[in-house]
Order: C-alpha cells, then structure tokens, then sequence
C-alpha cells in the first residue's frame, strides 16, 4: 500500500476514489457532489428570479416553475448544504480528535454512495417525465394529488440519500465516542467536533420521521395505501408533523456545523481562545435539544388551536437565548483579540450581522399570531435565506476556503475570494432584505407569477439584480478554484500561521493513515498549547509501530447502485403498460443484497502498515 | 475597505426608509396597512417584536463595529493577545438580558393567540340552528377557485366574498381537493383549509380602512396548491351593514336569469347543454357540496376578475373560455366540454355577461 | 493481533464483543443505530394511534372486532421465549462454547420463524376473514405497516442470524465474529422490545376498545 | 489495536472465577424471563377477563414498560457498567419518539 507516493494514471486514480475508504477521499468526493449540487441549486434559483423579475413574466410555465422551485429547495437542502457540510466533517473531524480515520470507513464509503445515488436520481427526473413539483415539503393533499412521476422521484431519491445520511450520522458519533486520541477528552474537542458530534444525534433522530413519512407517502402513492386519503380515514396532518418533526432539527443540522467552523475560524483568526468555551459547548448542546421541541411553529395557521400554537411559540423564542450566548462569545472572543481579515475570517465576521438578521426574525415568526400574516409569504423566504445562506453559505464558503489548504495542500488565492466574497455579501442583503417587506405587502411565496399594479415589481427586480451579484460571486470562486488546482503551489502544516488545533500539526494534506504516532492532548487547543511550549510537534502518545488500516472496496457503490436500479422499476411499476419493471427491481435488489452477502462472507481484516514503512518516507512522515 | 464596510450597513437603514415612505403597499393588499380589528392587533404585535429585534440588531451592531475596528492585526504584529477564558459576569448578563426581551414578547404572544382562537360565537345556535349573532361563511377551497356559502341566509357565491363592515365575520375553512390557505392580507392572518377537518377563524373589516381600499380588498391563496396557485385569488366586497342586507336580500330572492336578446338566449341554451352540470346560476344553489363543482356564475356580469385574476371585459372572458388552460394552467374546467365556435363562444360571452342579481 | 487469531477458554477474553477497537465500534454503533429504531417504531406507533379504528364506512372492521386473544398470546410467548434463548447463546460465547451457541441460536431462530409463520396467518385471516387490507382503511394501512414493520424486522433478523451461522459453522469464535453474533442478538432483543409494545398498544388495547 | 484482556494473571483461576460469573448472571437472565412471562400472563388475563378499560389500560402499558426495562437492562445488559453514552441515546430516542406519540393522540384531529 504504499503505492500511495507513486504518480497514477487517471484511471487508476478514478477507481482509487471509486474504492476508498480513506476518510479525507471521502471528504473530496462530498465536496466534489455536493459543489455540482450548489451550484445546480444556484441556477435553479436564477430561474426563479429570472422568472419573478417583471410581472407576469413568462420565461418559465406555471408548471415547471413548480418543479424548479420544489427543486432548488430539496436540491440545496439534501443534496447541496448537507453533503457539503460531510465534507468538512470528513475533512476536519478525524484530525481534530487525533484519530487514524473513522470508526466505521466502509460504511463512510456507503453513506456517500448512497446520498450520491440518491441525488442523481431525483435529478434524472428532469429527463424521465418531469421534476416533483409539491414543493421541499411536499405536503400530502398536493403530492399525492401531483400527476406523473414527479414526487416518485423525490421519494425514492430522499429514500436512499437518506439512508446515506443516517450511516453517516452514526458513523461520526461512534467516531467521536470511541476513537479520541489520549488526553482528548469530551471539554477539550475542538467546537467543529462538538457540533459534528450534535449533529449526528440531531441525524439520528431526526431522519426516522422523515423515512416513515416517505414510507407512507410512497405507500399511498404506489401500493394504494389510505394513510392521506381523507375518504378512506386518513389525515394529511401527519405528514407535516411527521416532515417537521424531521424539518426543524434539519435546519439545526445544517446551521451548526457552519457555528463550529466559525469558532474554529474566529478563534484562529484572532489570535485568542474561544471565549466562554463550556457556554459555547453547553449552547450547542441546547439548541440541538430544544430543536426538537418546536417544530409545529411551521404549522400556526393549520389550525392546532390556540395551546398548540402557544407552547411551540414560546418554545421556539427558547432557542433564541443559547443562539445569543453563540454571538455574544464569538464577538467578545475578537474582542482584545489580533483579528486578521483573511477570505475565510470575511466570512466569519460577514455572518455575525448577516445571522443576527436572519434569526430575529425566525423569533418573529414565532410569534404565533404575527405569524399568520408571515407565514408563506416572502417574509419567511427572507428569513430563511438569511440564516441559510447568511450562516449555512458562508459558513460553507468559509470552511472551504479554511481547509483547502488542508484537503488539497494548496491555497486559494485570496484576491480573488475576496472578490468572491465582497459580491456574495452585497448580493446577498441585496436579494433577500426587500424579500421581507414583499412579504409584508402580500405576497406569497411559492407564486409562478404576480400580476402588475400590486406594489410588488420594484422589490422583486432588486431582489433579482441581487442574485445576479451571487452568481457573479460562484462563478469567480469556480475561477479561483481552477486556477488553483492548476498553480498547485504546495504549503506546509500550518499555512494560515495561526492555526490552534490537532490538524494543523500535521502535513497538508496529511498522509493517508493520519497520525504516524497518535499525539498526545495537553490542552484545549492541542497544537496551540504545544507552540506556545515552543515546540513545533505534538508530543505523540504511543511509540511507533504497526498502523492497522481498512481495505478499499467497491462494495460501498455496488450497493447504492442496486438501490438506484431498484427505485426506477419501483417508480414505473405503477403504470400498467411497463412489464420491464419487476425485472428491474428484482435485478436492483440482487446487485445490492449480493453486494451486501460479499460484503459479510468475505473477512475484511484490513492490512497493516509495518513500522518499517513508517521511519522510510520522511518527507510524507507526520509530525506526530 | 474600511469604509466600504461603513456604507454597507447604511444600506438596510436606507432601504426601510424608502419604504415607509412609499406607504407600505396597496390599502387594498398590504399587510402593513392594516383594515379591521384582527389585522391592526396582529399589526401590534409585529411591531412590538420588529422593535425588539431592532433593539437586538442595533446592540450586535454596534458591538460588531468595534470589535472589527478596533483589535485588526497591524501588520507584522506578532503579539499574542491575552488568551481569556471566558466572563461569568458577561454570560449571565447576555442570558438574562434576552431572556427578559423574549417574556415582554411572550405575554401579549399568548394572550392574542387564545383572543384570536375565540369563535364561540359561531356555537350558539337559536331554535332553526341558525348562528344567534354573528356572520358565518362557509369558505370552501377548490383548484384555484373559492366558493363562499352563507348557511345562515342561504346565498352562495364564488371568487366575490361579500362582507359587512365593522363587524366580526365568521368563517368555517375546508378544502374539497388539495389543501389551500385562506388569506385577506389586509384583514388579517391566514389560515389553512385543510381536507380533513374544517378550521375556524374571524376577521373584522373596518369601515374606514375599506373606503381607503374602495371597498375592495385582496384575498389569496397561500399554500402550494398546484400550477396556478399564483392565480387563486380572490376579492372582498365591504359593504356597510345596511347595504350587506339588501346585497344578502337580493341574493336570497334571485330566480333563474332572465336575460335579454337572442344572441345571450343562444348562450344560455349552450350554457344548460354543456355547463350547468358543474356551474349554478342561482346564488341559492341547494345541491350538495360535491355536486358543486365549479364556481357559482349567479353573480358573474358583477364580478371583479374573470377566473379571479384576469380583467373583466368580454374580450378577457372570450378568450378563456376558448382554452382556460393558457390563462390557469391545470385547471378542472379544461377539457370538460368539447371545442366551442366562435359563434358559440360570443353566445356564452353574451349570457354570461348578463348574469347579474344587483342593481338590474 | 491477528483478527482471526485461535482462542482457547482461557485466552478468550471475558467481553470478546468488545475486545477489539473494531468490536466496541460495532457495538456502540449498534446500539446509537437502535436508538435510531426507537424513534423510526415510535413514529409508526404514533401514525397507527392516529389512524385506529379510523375506516371509511360503518361496515369495516374495527381493532375490536378483529384481533383474537390467543393468537396473540401464543405469537408473544414464541418471541419472548426466543429471547431468553438468545441470551442462552450469548451466555456460551461468553464462555467461548462455539458447539452450544449454535445450539441456542438455532432455536431462537426456529422460535422466531414460528412466530413469523402464526403472524403470516394472522394477516391473511384478517383479509379473507374481515376484509380488512392494506388498502381497505386508513386503520388498515396503519395497521399493516407498524405490525408488518416488525414482522420485516423479524425476517431481517432471522436471515441474518442464519447466515451468521452457516458462514462462522466452520471456523469457531473469534474475535472477528464474537461481536457480529454479539450485536445479532441485541437486535433480536430490539424487536422483542417492540414486540412487547405491539401487544399491549395494538392487540390488548385494541381488544378493550 | 492492542487487545485489552481483562484476565490476570492465573489464567485458569480467572477461568473459574467468570465461568461462575457468567453462570450467576444466567440464572438471573432466567428469573428475570420468568418474572417477563409472569406480567405478559397478566396483561392478557386482565383483557381476557374484562375489566373496565380505564383499569386495564393503564395496567398493561405500565407492564409492558417493565418488562420493556427488564429487556434492556437485563437481557441487553444496559445494567452493566460503561452504558451511560448509550443510555443517553437510547433515551433521547424514546424522548422524541413520546413527542411524536403524544402529538399524534392530541393534535392531528381536532
Ligand atoms: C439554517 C437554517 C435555519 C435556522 C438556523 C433557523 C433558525 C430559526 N428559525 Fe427558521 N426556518 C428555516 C431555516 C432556519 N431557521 C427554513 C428553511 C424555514 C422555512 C421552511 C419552509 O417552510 O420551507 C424556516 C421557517 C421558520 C418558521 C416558520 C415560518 C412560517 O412558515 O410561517 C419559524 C417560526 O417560528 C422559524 C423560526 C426560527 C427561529 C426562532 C430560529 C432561531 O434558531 C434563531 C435564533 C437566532 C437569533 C434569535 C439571533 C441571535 C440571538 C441574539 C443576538 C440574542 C438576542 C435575541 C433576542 C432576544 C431575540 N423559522
Ligand atoms: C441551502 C439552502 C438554500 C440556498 C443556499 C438557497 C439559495 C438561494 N435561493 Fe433559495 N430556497 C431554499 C433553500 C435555499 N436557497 C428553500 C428550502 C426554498 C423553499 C422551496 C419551497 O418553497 O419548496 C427556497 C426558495 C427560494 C425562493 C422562493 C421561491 C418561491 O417561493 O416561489 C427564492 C426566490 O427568490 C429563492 C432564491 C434563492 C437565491 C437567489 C439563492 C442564492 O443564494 C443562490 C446563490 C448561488 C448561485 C447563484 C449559484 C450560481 C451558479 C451559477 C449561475 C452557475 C455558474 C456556472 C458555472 C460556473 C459552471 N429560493
Ligand atoms: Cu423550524
């Protein structure tokens, strides 16, 4: 295995990604999907604000209007913000803790697979008859009253990527439960890994309530099934409680890993410690918490009735407070700090201000009553922009910039990213702060058009120039990226120079089994507490011997690719004129129930490097 | 780059500005123009949390500002700043201080959600089960177009609510297809009308704010409900109290049409071969709910909108009725009868036209 | 360490499931993924308590028309046996007794394929007897699912449980499989655990009305 | 991985010593199954027999939590030490999935 050195060719390079169990491969194969994603997502909301420019505007139909906007939502929530925020855990998450790799690399491997299977096949559907078109939600009277295939596809698409995410969450909890480095106790992991390791819980429970309700939903869609069927006895209610019981953590899913990167950002950035770190832990853990019990504030006006109503609205300003005690500690933690405004650190400090606006107003969307005149209109659009792409987005944009030294042992140039970075900020405020008093005018959200003399084309022309400014924004982030990857001017450990935790104390990227030795943690802020001896490495903790490591596999892709066959003859198998499609499922299921039986029959032990190896490369070696 | 910053945050300052000095939207659709009791209270409470967030923002701000300005890096500084723990004191101060803003925003939070769930007055029946003392109005949701029964006085119209001002006007909110949201911005929040179990609100329309709207205001449908969810709007007549009775008096005594001129009788012969099977030209349609399939044109030469969202002239109504599909796309009148002639198509327009139960 | 290292009675260690990193991981990650379950079964219970006994008309059946006591009984006392019988197997891995452990396992499985069998007739009596399908009601759909749910999860266990002991027949324990077999029967606890609130929620419930 | 045996150093006393163990902690299992199998007879016998719902209901679910706790502490060896992380798991699981059941019997029909 030491194969790794050698220069490959291309294809053997494709079948190493294809087969890897390496968690930072795995971590460039998220941030590679989850890019395309983003930036499939982006065009598909230039389409809508292309469309809403000018009044009665007619550059899309009513219809496919609908499939756009159902999927950009499902496109940047499932397939875009969440793989991408895999990456940085994938990325970061192991070397903060100290750790040789996860506790479970084959099924990191499937989880990617699986979501990545599942993205391409709710994406298929704009060439198979037509995209869903219910809406992100897709609440039941609508979807199952949606004709085609549209809705089958985002079943079964969220089914399997789904799946991916569930692995993935209980991947990294075991990771960070049973694989720290020695010292690395709970109050001195790193805040990234703090939210990572709340975010898997929040996966945990939170992605159940969505497979049962796409399990009835696929129930009663495909096998007549009565669940929704308010003839026959059902209620459609319970699919939105069942999507929002799942929905709300979701947005605690995406949010607090971008709050992690911004600590780990803020933090190095200025030079200092985290400010009020066991607050910080304490808030995170809180919001996680409290993010479960308020999730019918997205149902005031289905009419729960006044008790309802009020408890989730007072439950939901709750998580105002932890929220705040975040702001107030990253902002005190520049405070008396030697702040450096580097295109990761714009970030960080854009999202402060840019958060705080998108989170008071998700407490004025708790306020149940005032609620009624938000809800579906602009208003909410607005808001949730701003805590999305205000705080998910940047903190994304951020991380990325942060860690691609550490991922590809490159930098991105910075001039550029500050371009990035500069028109990002404008066009966002630009875009989505007249959003808020559109939908205070009247209008609602999810319209394919509005008719003139109604107040409303000024606002939505601004909020279109905005979003141009964004675009403009991707694409040079796209150029700078090229450019980058093309220059490959290689950096050292620690190239921002202030770097605070384990993974910055060795090489970028590290070597393929991490840590040669596994350090040893004295402190909060491992690397930063050995500098600050004087030293350049971190104390290791075991001597050197034999690293025991996983084997590759495409097993992971053969699996996922089995499902994927399976949910086209599952899609087409209501329609009585395919007979093709029990075949297909059979065959579907075989390749994946086959992978699986190789998968238990064959003993993967996994192969050791010798200590021999490890004293050889120097150059590769860790400063462990 | 200092003072790009600066201009920046001027910008949302400037934004607001101009906006309340472009008043807020139309009387007749702006939430920020608030036209009955209902509207104004949940007007309230939006400004008392909009301040509150303001105070919020402002103090982030500020505390921003700074922060960046004050402790950036001078070049070449390689000092270490002091690495500081944390402060108790300022923890508990920014956990209580938020902590309190959100009980001022509680209070009046809970206190209105329970006032505005009040309808108990759509529960007191007299002896022939008719509600004592107050309006109700059965709102029935359908793909992109609304019904509105009034039990009580035995009318139903579509597409044209017809309400008194000044006072509480009841409504029982269902949906027979897919779910729907009732909303007047001006007059109020939303809310839902779902298929399962009907929902019960009220709204009050002031006098004074309809005049400013001339008495017409704007309703939309606020849930995802379909291609033309954009166009499932609707209008709301105010009428003052007086003027309501004789409009429901009218109502109620209508009789079939009678309309005048040969080219209308062509249309109404045609009407009664393809149309009346969904479509009703009486306000007092007595047929059962699912036999009501299509909007009630008892009113039609009278309304506001043709399909809630075209302008009323004959032109607009020829047009539709030669492919409803072009103007609201996925529609359920599409290709319920076969293609219509030119001939035909300007005999309905004439009948149609002339369905009126006011002002004869 | 070889993983498929040779063990005697007294090198076999006193937790063999966790004696490897490999084998705390599957355990603690089996576990979270029950934790997981918890939640997937709860949101199916709470779908099936919201949709009892609704039907479209007043001919269907309802819950207390349906369900028999000692079906249910006998279903309840097999998969509550067959957990005991697992622990039986647990208790001989722990005592590095391959021959034993396979013993028990077998009968845990043939007590779960039993249970598996009366409920396979449970269902179909329900459909020829009261007309009461997947697709008859709401209640119908509701009830299939949580319970058939259950019975897939029974399924999946017994397959797996199977083919943990014909692909391990020949090699005896070891540190590899100790905690496959390990994590095999917690599962089977899991189900037992559902199992328990199936019957009292649906069946004992159902039958009082 | 370095292999942490928890034997000492006599190997053969160590043997006795857990074969012993694990014999007492069997017999517990038993009676713990035969107490399960005890409480299940009840639930049925108190439906067989027909007492008012308001009684048995709240009866057979209070059994079925026990015997739920005895599955997981005894046969599932929760009772054993180095459980706490998946205690708190398991149940902030049961946690949610209560919100949901409570939600789902109050404010889906209304
Ligand atoms: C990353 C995503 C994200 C995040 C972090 C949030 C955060 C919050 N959201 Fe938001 N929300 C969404 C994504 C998100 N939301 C999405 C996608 C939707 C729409 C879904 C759809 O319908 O399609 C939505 C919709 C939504 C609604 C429903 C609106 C409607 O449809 O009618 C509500 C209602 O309560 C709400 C509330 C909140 C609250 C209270 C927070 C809080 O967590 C915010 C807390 C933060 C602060 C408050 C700021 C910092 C605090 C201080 C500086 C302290 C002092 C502050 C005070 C005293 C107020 N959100
Ligand atoms: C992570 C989540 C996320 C993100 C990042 C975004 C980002 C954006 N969103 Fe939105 N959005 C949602 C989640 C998100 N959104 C959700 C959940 C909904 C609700 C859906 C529903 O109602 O069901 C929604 C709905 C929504 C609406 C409301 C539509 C309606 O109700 O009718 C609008 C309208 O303006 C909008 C706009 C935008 C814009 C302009 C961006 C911008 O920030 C996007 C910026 C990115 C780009 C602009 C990329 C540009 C790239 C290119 C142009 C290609 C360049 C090509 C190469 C270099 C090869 N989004
Ligand atoms: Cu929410």
């Amino acid at each position: 295995m030491s194969t790794y050195a050698k220069k490959q060719g291309f294809g053997a390079t494709l079948w190493d990604y294809l087969t890897t169990v390496d968690h930072k491969k795995i971590a460039i194969l998220y941030l590679i999907a989850g890019g395309v994603f983003f930036v499939l997502g982006g065009l598909e909301a230039m389409f809508i604000r292309i469309q809403l420019a000018i009044p009665n505007n007619d550059f899309v139909s009513a219809g496919f209007y609908n499939e756009i906007l159902t999927m950009h939502g499902t496109t940047m929530i499932f397939l875009a913000a969440m793989p991408l925020v895999f990456a940085m855990m994938n990325a970061v998450v192991p070397l903060q803790i100290g750790a040789r790799d996860v506790a479970f690399p084959f099924l990191n491997s499937l989880g990617f697979w699986l979501f990545f299977f599942g993205g391409l096949f709710l994406n298929l559907s704009w060439f198979m008859g037509g995209a869903p078109d219910a809406g992100w939600t897709s609440y039941a009277s609508l979807s199952l009253h949606s004709p085609g295939h549209g809705v089958d596809f985002y079943i079964l698409g969220l089914q399997i990527s789904g799946l991916g995410t569930l692995i993935a969450g209980i991947n990294f909890l075991a990771t960070i439960i049973n694989m720290r480095t020695p010292g690395m106790t709970y109050m001195r992991m790193p805040l990234f890994t703090w939210s990572t390791f709340v975010v898997s819980a929040l996966i945990l429970f939170a992605f159940p309530p969505l497979t049962v309700g796409l399990v009835l939903l696929m129930f009663d869609r495909m096998f007549g099934s009565n669940f929704f069927d308010v003839a026959a006895g059902g209620n459609t209610i319970i699919w939105e409680h069942l999507f929002w019981i799942f929905g709300h953590p979701e947005v605690y899913i995406l949010i607090l890993p971008a709050f992690g990167i911004f600590s780990e950002i803020l933090a190095t950035f200025s030079r200092k410690r985290l400010f009020g770190y066991s607050s910080m832990v304490f808030a995170t853990v809180l919001i996680g918490f409290l993010g479960f019990m308020v999730w019918a504030h997205h149902m005031f006006t289905v009419g729960l009735g006044p008790i309802a109503n009020a408890i989730f609205a007072v439950a939901t300003m709750a998580i105002a407070v932890p929220t705040g005690i975040k702001i107030f500690n990253w902002l005190l933690t520049m405070w008396g700090g030697s702040v450096k405004f580097t295109v990761p650190m714009l970030y960080a400090v854009a999202f402060i201000p840019s958060f705080t606006m998108g989170g008071v107003t998700g407490i004025m969307n708790a306020v149940a009553p005032a609620d009624y005149i938000f809800h579906d209109t602009y208003f909410v659009v607005a808001h949730f922009h701003y805590v999305i792409v205000g705080g998910v987005v940047f903190g994304l944009l951020a991380g990325v910039t942060f860690y691609w030294p550490k991922m590809f042992g490159t930098m991105l140039n910075e001039t550029l990213g500050k371009i990035s970075f500069w028109t990002f900020l404008i066009g966002f405020h630009l875009t989505f702060f007249i959003q808020h008093f559109l939908g205070l005018m009247g209008m609602p959200r999810r319209i394919f058009t509005f008719l003139d003399n109604q107040g409303l084309n000024t606002g939505n022309m601004i909020s279109t120039v905005g979003a141009f400014f964004m675009a403009f924004a991707v694409i040079v982030l796209v150029i700078n990226i090229i450019i980058t990857s093309v220059k490959n001017v290689k950096v050292g450990n620690d190239p921002w120079g202030d770097g605070r935790t384990l993974e910055w104390a060795i090489s970028s990227p590290p070597p393929y089994y991490n840590f040669k030795q596994l350090p040893l943690v004295r402190g909060l802020d491992a690397y930063w507490v050995e500098k600050m001896d004087g030293k350049t490495e971190m104390t290791p903790a075991e001597p050197l011997g034999d690293i025991h490591m996983p084997n590759s596999s495409i097993l992971p892709l053969t699996t996922s690719l089995g499902l994927f066959v399976a949910a086209f003859g599952a899609l087409y198998n209501m329609d009585d004129d395919k007979t093709w499609t029990v075949p297909v499922i059979i065959i579907g299921l075989l390749i994946t129930l086959g992978s699986m039986l190789i998968r238990s029959i064959k003993d993967d032990h996994g192969y050791h490097i010798h200590k021999e190896e490890l004293t050889d490369d120097h150059d590769k070696g860790v400063k462990a | 780059m200092k003072r790009k910053l600066h201009k920046w945050r001027l910008l949302p300052l400037l934004g607001i500005l101009t906006f309340v000095l472009s008043g807020c939207g139309m009387a007749s659709l702006s939430a920020l123009r608030p036209a009955g009791e209902v509207a104004q209270t949940q007007y309230n409470l939006m400004m008392l949390s909009t301040i509150i967030m303001v105070l919020v923002v402002i103090v982030v701000t500020i505390l921003f500002l700074i922060v960046i300005f004050r402790f950036r890096r001078k070049k070449g500084d390689d000092t270490i700043p002091k690495q500081v723990e944390g402060s108790h004191k300022l923890e508990v101060i920014w956990t209580v201080i938020p902590i309190v803003l959100l009980i001022i925003l509680t209070i009046p939070t809970v206190k209105v959600t329970f006032d505005l769930a009040d309808t108990k007055a759509m529960d007191q029946k007299d002896k022939e089960g008719k509600t004592k003392d107050a309006l109700v109005v059965n709102v029935r949701a359908n793909l992109y177009w609304w019904e509105f029964e009034y039990p009580d006085l035995g009318v139903i119209t579509s597409q044209d609510l017809v309400v008194p001002t000044n006072e509480k006007v009841y409504f029982n909110l269902v949906a027979s297809d897919v779910k729907h949201s009732f909303w007047v911005p001006a007059a109020g929040g939303k809310m839902d009308t779902n298929t399962d179990n009907p929902n019960q609100f009220y709204l009050e329309f002031d006098s004074q704010k309809a005049n400013e709207a001339e008495d017409l205001f704007y309703g939309k449908c606020a849930e995802l409900c379909g291609p033309s969810h954009a166009l499932m709007d609707f209008k709301v007549v105010a009428k003052s109290k007086d003027e309501f009775n004789t409009w429901a008096k009218e109502m109620k005594a209508a009789s079939e049409p009678v309309v005048e001129g040969s080219l209308a009788k062509q249309g109404e012969e045609i009407f009664n071969q393809s149309c009346i099977g969904c479509h009703a030209v009486t306000p007092n349609d007595s047929r059962p709910e699912t036999a009501r399939q299509a909007p009630n044109l008892a009113t039609f030469g009278e309304r506001e909108r043709i399909a809630g969202v075209l302008d009323h002239t004959e032109e607009n109504l020829k047009k539709w009725l030669e492919d409803p599909e072009v103007y609201k796309p996925g529609n359920t009148m599409t290709g319920t009868y076969g293609e219509l002639s030119d001939g035909q198509i300007n005999a309905l327009t004439a009948y149609l036209m002339q369905l009126k139960v006011e002002e004869k | 360490m070889q993983m498929d290292q040779k063990f005697t009675d007294t090198t076999w260690p006193a937790a063999p499931e966790k004696a490897t990193l490999e084998g705390k991981n599957k355990y603690l990650g089996f576990w979270l993924f029950l934790g997981g379950e918890t939640v997937l079964f709860a949101s199916l219970f709470a779908t099936y308590l919201a949709l009892k006994d609704k039907v479209p008309n007043a001919d269907a059946a309802l819950a207390k028309d349906i369900f028999d006591l000692p079906l249910t009984f006998v279903a309840t006392m097999l998969l509550l046996t067959s957990s005991l019988t697992s622990v039986y197997a647990m208790y001989h891995m722990k005592n590095h007794d391959f021959k034993r452990m396979q013993a028990w396992l077998v009968v845990t499985v043939l007590l779960g394929a039993g249970f598996l069998g009366l409920e396979i007739y449970e269902f179909n009596h329900y459909v020829h007897e009261f007309h009461h399908t997947f697709t008859s009601s709401a209640f119908g759909s509701a009830f299939y699912t949580l319970v058939g749910f259950h019975g897939a999860h029974v399924a999946f266990g017994l397959l797996w449980i199977t083919s943990l002991m014909l692909r391990n027949a020949g090699r005896g324990l070891n540190l590899y499989n100790a905690p496959k077999f390990y994590v095999a029967s917690l599962y089977w606890h899991f189900i037992d655990v559902v199992w328990v609130f199936i019957f009292t929620v649906v069946y004992l419930m159902g039958m009082v009305g | 991985m370095v292999n942490e045996r928890l034997n000492s150093a006599n190997p053969s006393f160590d043997l006795k010593y857990r074969r012993k163990k694990n014999a007492e902690e069997m017999k517990h299992q038993v009676i713990t199954f035969a107490m399960m199998i005890f409480f299940t007879l009840i639930a049925f016998a108190a439906v067989g027999f027909d007492f008012s719902k308001w009684f048995i209901k709240p009866v057979i679910l209070l059994l079925a939590v026990v015997q739920v706790i005895f599955q997981l502490y005894y046969f599932m060896h929760m009772k054993h030490k180095g459980h706490n992380t998946i205690a708190l798991f398991l149940f902030s699981g049961l946690a949610v999935g209560l919100l949901t059941v409570l939600t789902f019997l109050t404010i889906v029909w209304w």
